[in-house]
């Protein structure tokens, strides 16, 4: 490049034009060669939890753990965590267990619903009455068969 | 331990099996013509492929020759045969593709079987072609090609192209016996074996290596009547000489092998050769042409004539065309016991015998009027170089 | 099971041919590509002020070209055909009955090819230009039409289309549904590889300037080449028969495969030697004076490399048969596997190469894996079947022979339970198992209760059971 | 702030476009151009063996791919899980068999380079002062990388693993002295057990990597400090006939294709024949069939099998002395010019050379 030969010169123009061009093709090619990087590292969707049926089993909890009324656990499915508990009803439901605020988990008190993390409440029905949370908690349909409990899909009780 | 064991067994039932040969059955497509239309076709180029053949064989030990000998003038005639070379073998090549695609057609499940016992050595002709070829051209591009080991390489050149020769002979012997294969196979599955046993071996070998000396004969008396058209009256019959004592010294090996190969024959073999009307017609003609050419390479000595030279080689390609018909003849009565062509079925493409046809005719002009175009210009600019140099 | 089978150790005959195959590809695509680099090149140099030195360059480029495609390239094309009817003459035979008149063709264009090449060479210093340059087209013009030929017997093989054993219709044979793109497939490569071979002869010249122009008039050569192969291979690769495309696809393919699929091993080599030879071409072109045989050599190499990948995976394609649909690799007629009778009866006796061995051997095993799966696999080296056993026990590879054919890369086996048993036999005694094939063909269930062991054990149940040699008595 | 020197101005793009004001803005707050100065004038000689010197950028090449790719498969590895976790990777994970494969070739190339880096090196005799420094650094490379090799080849605590390092270990247990305590050390135990698998990841994907980094650090700053070394023959030419490329870019292109190919080779190699996972590792079951250490211990491997019995301490001695030899090559080789023909010290390299190759075919083939 430091020759004075002119038509060297105009040669380098030339070449800083293929330079460009071997730029913007390598990153192509980077780019082609990092695709399977990508799909390497990217999270596989995970399997849809519910079956034909659109249930799918609740872990960490089975229905004699809660046969009372009021009694409640934190127990989850594939999908996510969920509270589970009896209203002094008798009623099983079962709502998402992800504080709409933080995320953070809830905790069933008998009768009402606590988070920990900022002290948002919600009553039984899931509904956000006192503290930061600015929506009620997802609700489950929730079936017992058999001794174990299960939720689906549908999120309208 | 477990090949041995298998090995005794197939051997010991081998010989003891005598009715069961294990010979393929013809391919159930059949025959896509007449066989004697492929029979012509493949004597027609299989005696193409000879004369390639015999021409670089010859040049190659006439070369090796005058390298060795040096006298006045055989420097410029080995640089000639030494370019002649790499055209013989690329021919020798090419001419040996049509007769090898029609023996497949016409014999395929006896080739077959005998290529695949012969395997190793079969398949070890490529890399030996390959390596002749490849030296070939370099002894001609090479800046010095008197260099003792460049000349060693042409002489493991010349040996290779013996072996490609004798491995062929292998196979078409073989290829007519096979009450041998089960003990063959059985012996070397892999196929590191030879047809060593035949008796007419190394009698075909010679009888198809021979006319070499003959081939390259002729071709020096091309050359010879080159020069004595150009004024270069001493060189040319120098030349002359030489192809007359070659030509002369191919027949006479052939007579030889001639003789050799109907002595070794067994006895039936020989008297349906010597006996049969149409194999002692062939026989007949093949002496008779072959004599004639001899007579005309003879004649044709210190003549500035072309005529001698190209009716010489008339005359061989007459003389040998017969004796590949008489090849085939020998090798159908071989394989009457087994097979013949008419058991196999017919079915005919006649459209692409004819496109075949079609594109063979035009093929054939095409390159003739390219030649036309184009050999004279290098002949008369190859005069101008020698009148320089001279 | 008409012809022997060569048997070549640890090599195997497939490996032979695709040894042979690898070289002659390259230098053969050169030959033809080269034909129109010449063409080119003439017109070229003739334009150029200094025509001359181009034209000295252009006389090395014949020379190297001449010495290479007739001592390697025409070599090796008949070394493919010596080496296929070794490994499989059945095949070799069916081609050649059905195509002897394309492959004569074949043979005339060829024939010239030779002779214009060399009217072409010889006459390089005595020719007019409009000579030179007529014979150069008309090389290139008959040399592809060696291609254009060939090429319909090649694609055959694996996409036979409308032709069938019975019709024997040679026109839908040789215009299969793989014809076209691989003929166009082909017919790129072979620009490509002529501008590559153009890099390696121009790295030698000195003048660093003039290389340069060589150079970059080789560069035009190789970009557009490179960038259109992935996207012809797609074409192809949408011709291929179903049972192609879900071998190819599926994971299976070989001794592992896990999620890799032998189509994305494929796409993923294709796409990155096309890239790399962009990428290397634009390096040359950048910096042409640089360039120096190794460099160039390197080029070749990337070619190579994605060329031997596509033949490959083409090869892995045509599973299990040699001629898709009507003759497995083995030499098993598609039309007789289908008869139950004659595919479950005895192999041993039905074989005509089975020479004399003793039924219930070694020596039977042995036999039937010669006949029957040599032509594939080798014992220990290449496509190893002591590899691929090595998780055998004798009920599980009697059991496995019989369903093989369900993996649809497997030709089905021939033979009855007694060969099936001397295969397995034979095949552990590889891995200096001994089993006595006496054993297998009895009911395993009662031979194992009566020693008083796991029926499912593994490799238990024949222990201690001397191997037969000599005939068994019965 | 710091002025950017007169000679930097003139080479930088005008003040006027983005890269020029990007540059001198560098330049004013870190003063480095002496450095790319120096790499600017950076000269590579031209002659006859030039070619050998593209070796070392071609190990480090597949050294860099290593990296990389193991960066990837530590994402999911798992030494509690080893061979589930590689199960995982190879049957699972999107292009997890592509990952591991590049990287088992790329380790596999690697080590082939680095040979043909150091046996270039001892036949141009690049080992003489003043660059011994770099000939010990690039001898104990080699070392690690090969340690490399065997720590990483248990990872996948598949059968052919387990075994493997099995023997390898047993082998050093039989050197006299440090050998069975070091075997012990490395084996955590007096068996081969998970918990060798901790040691083994750790010295393969921490303690290796910054040993080797550092040292290659080192081995480059003495190349870039000594320059390239040249054959004396080379070096005794007139200057005037003394052929150079620069570095960058004329050496750098025309080297870059040759790394395009390696790079195209592996890949290939991956694609073709991707690594497989064999069955579980299993203490107690019968070694599988043909166990054999990776190449480039096979030929050590089979030297030992050459001394049977007692002799095996003479085997082991042998194991040591040729590494010691070459390590110390420099420092007794120094009297005759380099590129002479036919000195006992070249041939003892060719000896050496033949030696490896013959006893690798050997324990490959028996």
């Amino acid at each position: 490049m430091t020759d004075s030969n002119g038509t060297r010169r105009e040669g380098d123009g030339g070449r800083r034009r293929f330079l460009g061009g071997l730029g913007l093709l390598s990153m192509a090619w980077a780019g082609g060669l990092l695709y399977p990087v990508y799909r390497y590292l990217a999270p596989t969707i995970p399997k849809d939890p519910f079956d034909a049926e659109g249930k799918a089993p609740i872990e960490g909890v089975k229905a004699e753990d809660i046969a009372q009324p009021g009694q409640g656990r934190n127990a989850g499915f594939a999908g996510g965590g969920l509270v589970v508990f009896r209203t002094s009803e008798g009623e099983l439901r079962a709502l998402s267990s992800k504080c709409t605020h933080a995320g953070c988990n809830v905790e069933f008190q008998g009768g009402s619903i606590h988070c920990h993390c900022h002290g948002g409440v919600y009553d039984l029905e899931g509904k956000n009455v006192s503290g930061p949370p600015p929506k009620p908690l997802t609700r489950y349909r929730v079936a017992e068969q058999g001794g174990l409990l299960y939720v689906y899909r549908s999120e309208k009780a | 331990m477990s090949t041995a064991l298998a090995m005794a067994g197939v051997l010991a039932a081998a010989t003891a099996s005598g009715g069961g040969l294990p010979i393929p059955s013809p391919d159930p497509l059949g025959y896509p013509v007449p066989p004697i239309l492929l029979q012509a076709l493949s004597y027609f180029t299989l005696t193409l492929h000879f004369l390639a053949m015999n021409l670089t064989v010859g040049s190659v030990f006439i070369y090796l020759w005058l390298r060795i000998a040096r006298k006045q003038y055989d420097d410029r005639l080995a640089r000639y045969l030494r370019d002649l070379l790499p055209l013989g073998t690329s021919y020798l090549i090419t001419f040996g593709i049509p007769p090898l695609l029609f023996v497949q057609v016409l014999y395929g499940q006896m080739f077959y079987s005998s290529s695949i016992l012969l395997g190793f050595h079969w398949i070890l002709v490529i890399p030996l072609v390959v390596f002749l070829y490849g030296v070939f051209y370099y002894q001609k591009l090479v800046k010095n090609p008197e260099h003792p080991g460049v000349l060693l390489l042409s002489v493991l050149a010349a040996m290779a192209l013996l072996g490609v020769g004798f491995f062929f002979v292998n196979n078409i012997t073989l290829s007519v016996s096979p009450e041998k294969w089960m003990g063959l196979y059985a012996k070397s599955p892999g196929g590191r074996n030879l047809n060593m046993d035949d008796p007419t071996l190394f009698a075909r070998w010679l009888l198809i290596l021979a006319p070499g000396f003959t081939v390259a004969g002729v071709a020096i008396l091309f050359r010879g009547v080159m020069m004595l058209k150009w004024g270069l009256t001493e060189e040319g019959r120098h030349n002359h000489r030489i192809a007359v004592s070659v030509a002369v010294l191919g027949m006479v090996l052939e007579a030889v092998a001639g003789v050799w190969i109907l002595s070794a024959m067994p006895d039936d073999l020989r008297s349906h050769v010597t006996s049969a009307g149409l194999a002692k017609l062939l026989l007949g003609l093949g002496t008779a042409m072959a004599s004639v050419g001899l007579v005309l390479v003879f004649l044709g000595r210190y003549k500035a004539s072309w005529a001698y030279p190209l009716m010489a080689s008339l005359a061989f390609f007459l003389a040998l065309a017969p004796l590949v018909a008489l090849r085939d003849v020998v090798r159908q009565e071989q394989l009457r016991p087994f097979f013949s062509l008419a058991e196999v079925p017919v079915h005919t493409q006649w459209g692409m015998a004819g496109l075949f046809a079609v594109f063979l005719v035009a093929g054939l002009l095409l390159l003739l009027a390219l030649h036309m175009m184009v050999v004279p210009g290098l002949i008369a600019g190859r005069r101008a170089e020698l009148r320089e140099s001279a | 099971m008409n012809y022997p089978i060569w048997d070549v150790g640890g090599l195997g005959a497939g490996l032979v041919v695709a040894i042979i195959a690898i070289i002659h590809v390259l230098i053969s695509h050169v030959a033809v590509g080269g034909g129109a680099f010449l063409v080119v090149a003439e017109i070229w140099s003739r334009r150029q002020p200094d025509g001359q030195r181009i034209r000295d360059w252009l006389h090395k480029f014949a020379t190297f070209f001449l010495v290479y495609t007739t001592v390697v390239g025409a070599t090796t094309g008949v070394g493919i055909w010596f080496s296929i009817q070794l490994a499989s003459a059945e095949a070799t035979s069916l081609l050649i009955h059905q195509f002897v008149f394309a492959w004569a063709i074949e043979w005339v264009f060829f024939l010239g090819e030779l002779t214009v090449l060399y009217l072409y060479y010889y006459g390089f210093k005595r020719n007019t230009p409009r000579m030179q340059t007529f014979l150069a087209g008309a090389y290139f013009v008959i040399a592809w039409g060696s291609l254009v030929v060939i090429n319909g017997i090649l694609t055959f093989m694996l996409t036979p289309g409308a032709w069938t054993l019975e019709n024997k219709d040679i026109a839908a044979g040789f215009f299969n549904p793989g014809y076209f793109p691989a003929l166009l497939i082909r017919t790129v490569t072979m620009f490509l590889l002529a501008g590559l071979a153009g890099f390696l002869v121009a790295s030698r010249i000195r003048d660093e300037e003039f290389k340069a122009r060589i150079i970059q008039f080789c560069v035009k050569w190789v970009i557009p080449a490179a960038i259109l192969v992935p996207g012809l291979s797609y074409w192809y690769f949408t011709t291929l028969p179903a049972s192609t495309v879900s071998i190819l696809g599926g994971g299976t393919v070989g001794v592992v495969g896990g999620t890799l699929s032998a189509l994305t091993r494929m796409a993923i080599l294709a796409g990155v030697a096309g890239t790399l030879l962009v990428v290397g071409t634009l390096v040359f072109a950048a910096y042409p004076k640089t360039v120096n045989t190794i460099a160039a050599i390197s080029m070749l190499l990337v070619a190579q490399l994605g060329i031997m990948g596509a033949e490959f995976f083409r090869e892995m394609g045509r599973k299990p048969y040699v001629i898709h649909g009507v003759l497995y690799s083995n030499g098993l007629w598609v039309k007789d596997a289908k008869d139950p009778a004659q595919l479950n009866g005895s192999y041993l006796e039905k074989a005509k190469w089975r020479g004399g061995v003793a039924p219930r051997t070694l020596a039977h095993g042995e036999q039937v894996f010669r006949l029957q799966c040599a032509s594939c696999h080798t014992r220990d080296g290449y496509r190893s079947v002591v590899y691929r056993t090595r998780d055998w026990t004798p009920e599980f590879g009697s059991r496995w022979l019989g369903t093989m054919q369900d993996m649809g890369v497997m030709p089905p086996f021939q033979g009855d339970a007694l060969d099936k048993a001397a295969l397995v036999a034979y095949v552990l005694s590889l891995r200096g198992e001994t089993v006595d094939p006496r054993d297998l063909v009895r009911d395993p269930q009662a031979t194992a209760e009566r020693n008083g062991l796991d029926p499912g054990g593994r490799g238990q149940a024949l222990r201690g059971l001397e191997v037969a040699g000599a005939e068994v008595a019965q | 702030m710091h002025t950017v020197p007169e000679e930097a101005l003139k080479e930088l793009p005008p003040a006027d476009k983005a890269l020029g004001k990007l540059g001198r803005a560098l330049l004013a707050r870190f003063p480095v151009w002496p450095i790319v100065d120096f790499l600017r004038n950076k000269k590579v000689p031209e002659h006859r063996h030039a070619a050998w010197y593209m070796m070392g950028g071609l190990a480090l090449f597949f050294f860099a791919i290593q990296v990389f790719t193991g960066i990837l498969l530590m994402v999911y590895y798992r030494p509690a899980e080893p061979w589930q976790s590689v199960q995982r990777i190879v049957m699972e994970v999107p292009y997890g068999n592509l990952m591991r494969s590049i990287h088992h070739w790329s380790a596999n190339l690697m080590i082939l380079t680095l040979f043909l880096h150091m046996f270039s090196a001892y036949f141009m005799k690049a080992y003489r002062a003043p660059r011994e420094g770099t000939w010990l650094v690039g001898l104990a490379l080699l070392g690690l990388c090969m340690a490399f090799g065997f720590s990483g080849y248990l990872l996948p605590w598949d059968d052919l693993s387990f075994f493997a390092t099995n023997v390898g270990l047993t082998e050093m247990e039989k050197a006299p002295g440090l050998g069975p305590w070091m075997a012990s050390l490395l084996r955590g135990g007096p068996t081969v057990t998970t918990d060798t698998i901790g040691r083994f990841y750790v010295l393969h994907v921490v303690v290796l990597p910054l040993a080797v980094l550092g040292l290659i650090g080192m081995h480059l700053l003495f190349v870039q400090i000594q320059g390239m070394s040249e054959p004396d023959s080379f070096a005794a030419l007139p200057a005037r006939q003394k052929k150079h490329k620069k570095f960058f870019f004329d050496y750098f292109a025309s080297e870059l294709p040759v790394w395009l190919a390696a790079f195209a080779l592996l890949v290939a190699l991956s694609a073709v024949w991707p690594r497989a996972l064999e069955a579980e590792a299993d203490p107690f079951g019968a070694a599988p069939l043909g166990i054999k250490p990776e190449w480039y211990f096979l030929a050590q491997y089979q030297a030992l099998k050459l001394f049977p019995g007692k002799l095996e301490y003479a085997g082991m001695a042998l194991m040591g002395i040729v590494p010691l030899l070459c390590a110390l090559v420099p420092f007794f080789d120094r009297a005759v010019p380099s590129d002479r023909r036919g000195t006992w010290i070249e041939r003892a390299g060719v000896a050496l050379l033949a030696g490896f190759v013959v006893l690798t075919v050997w324990g490959w083939i028996s």
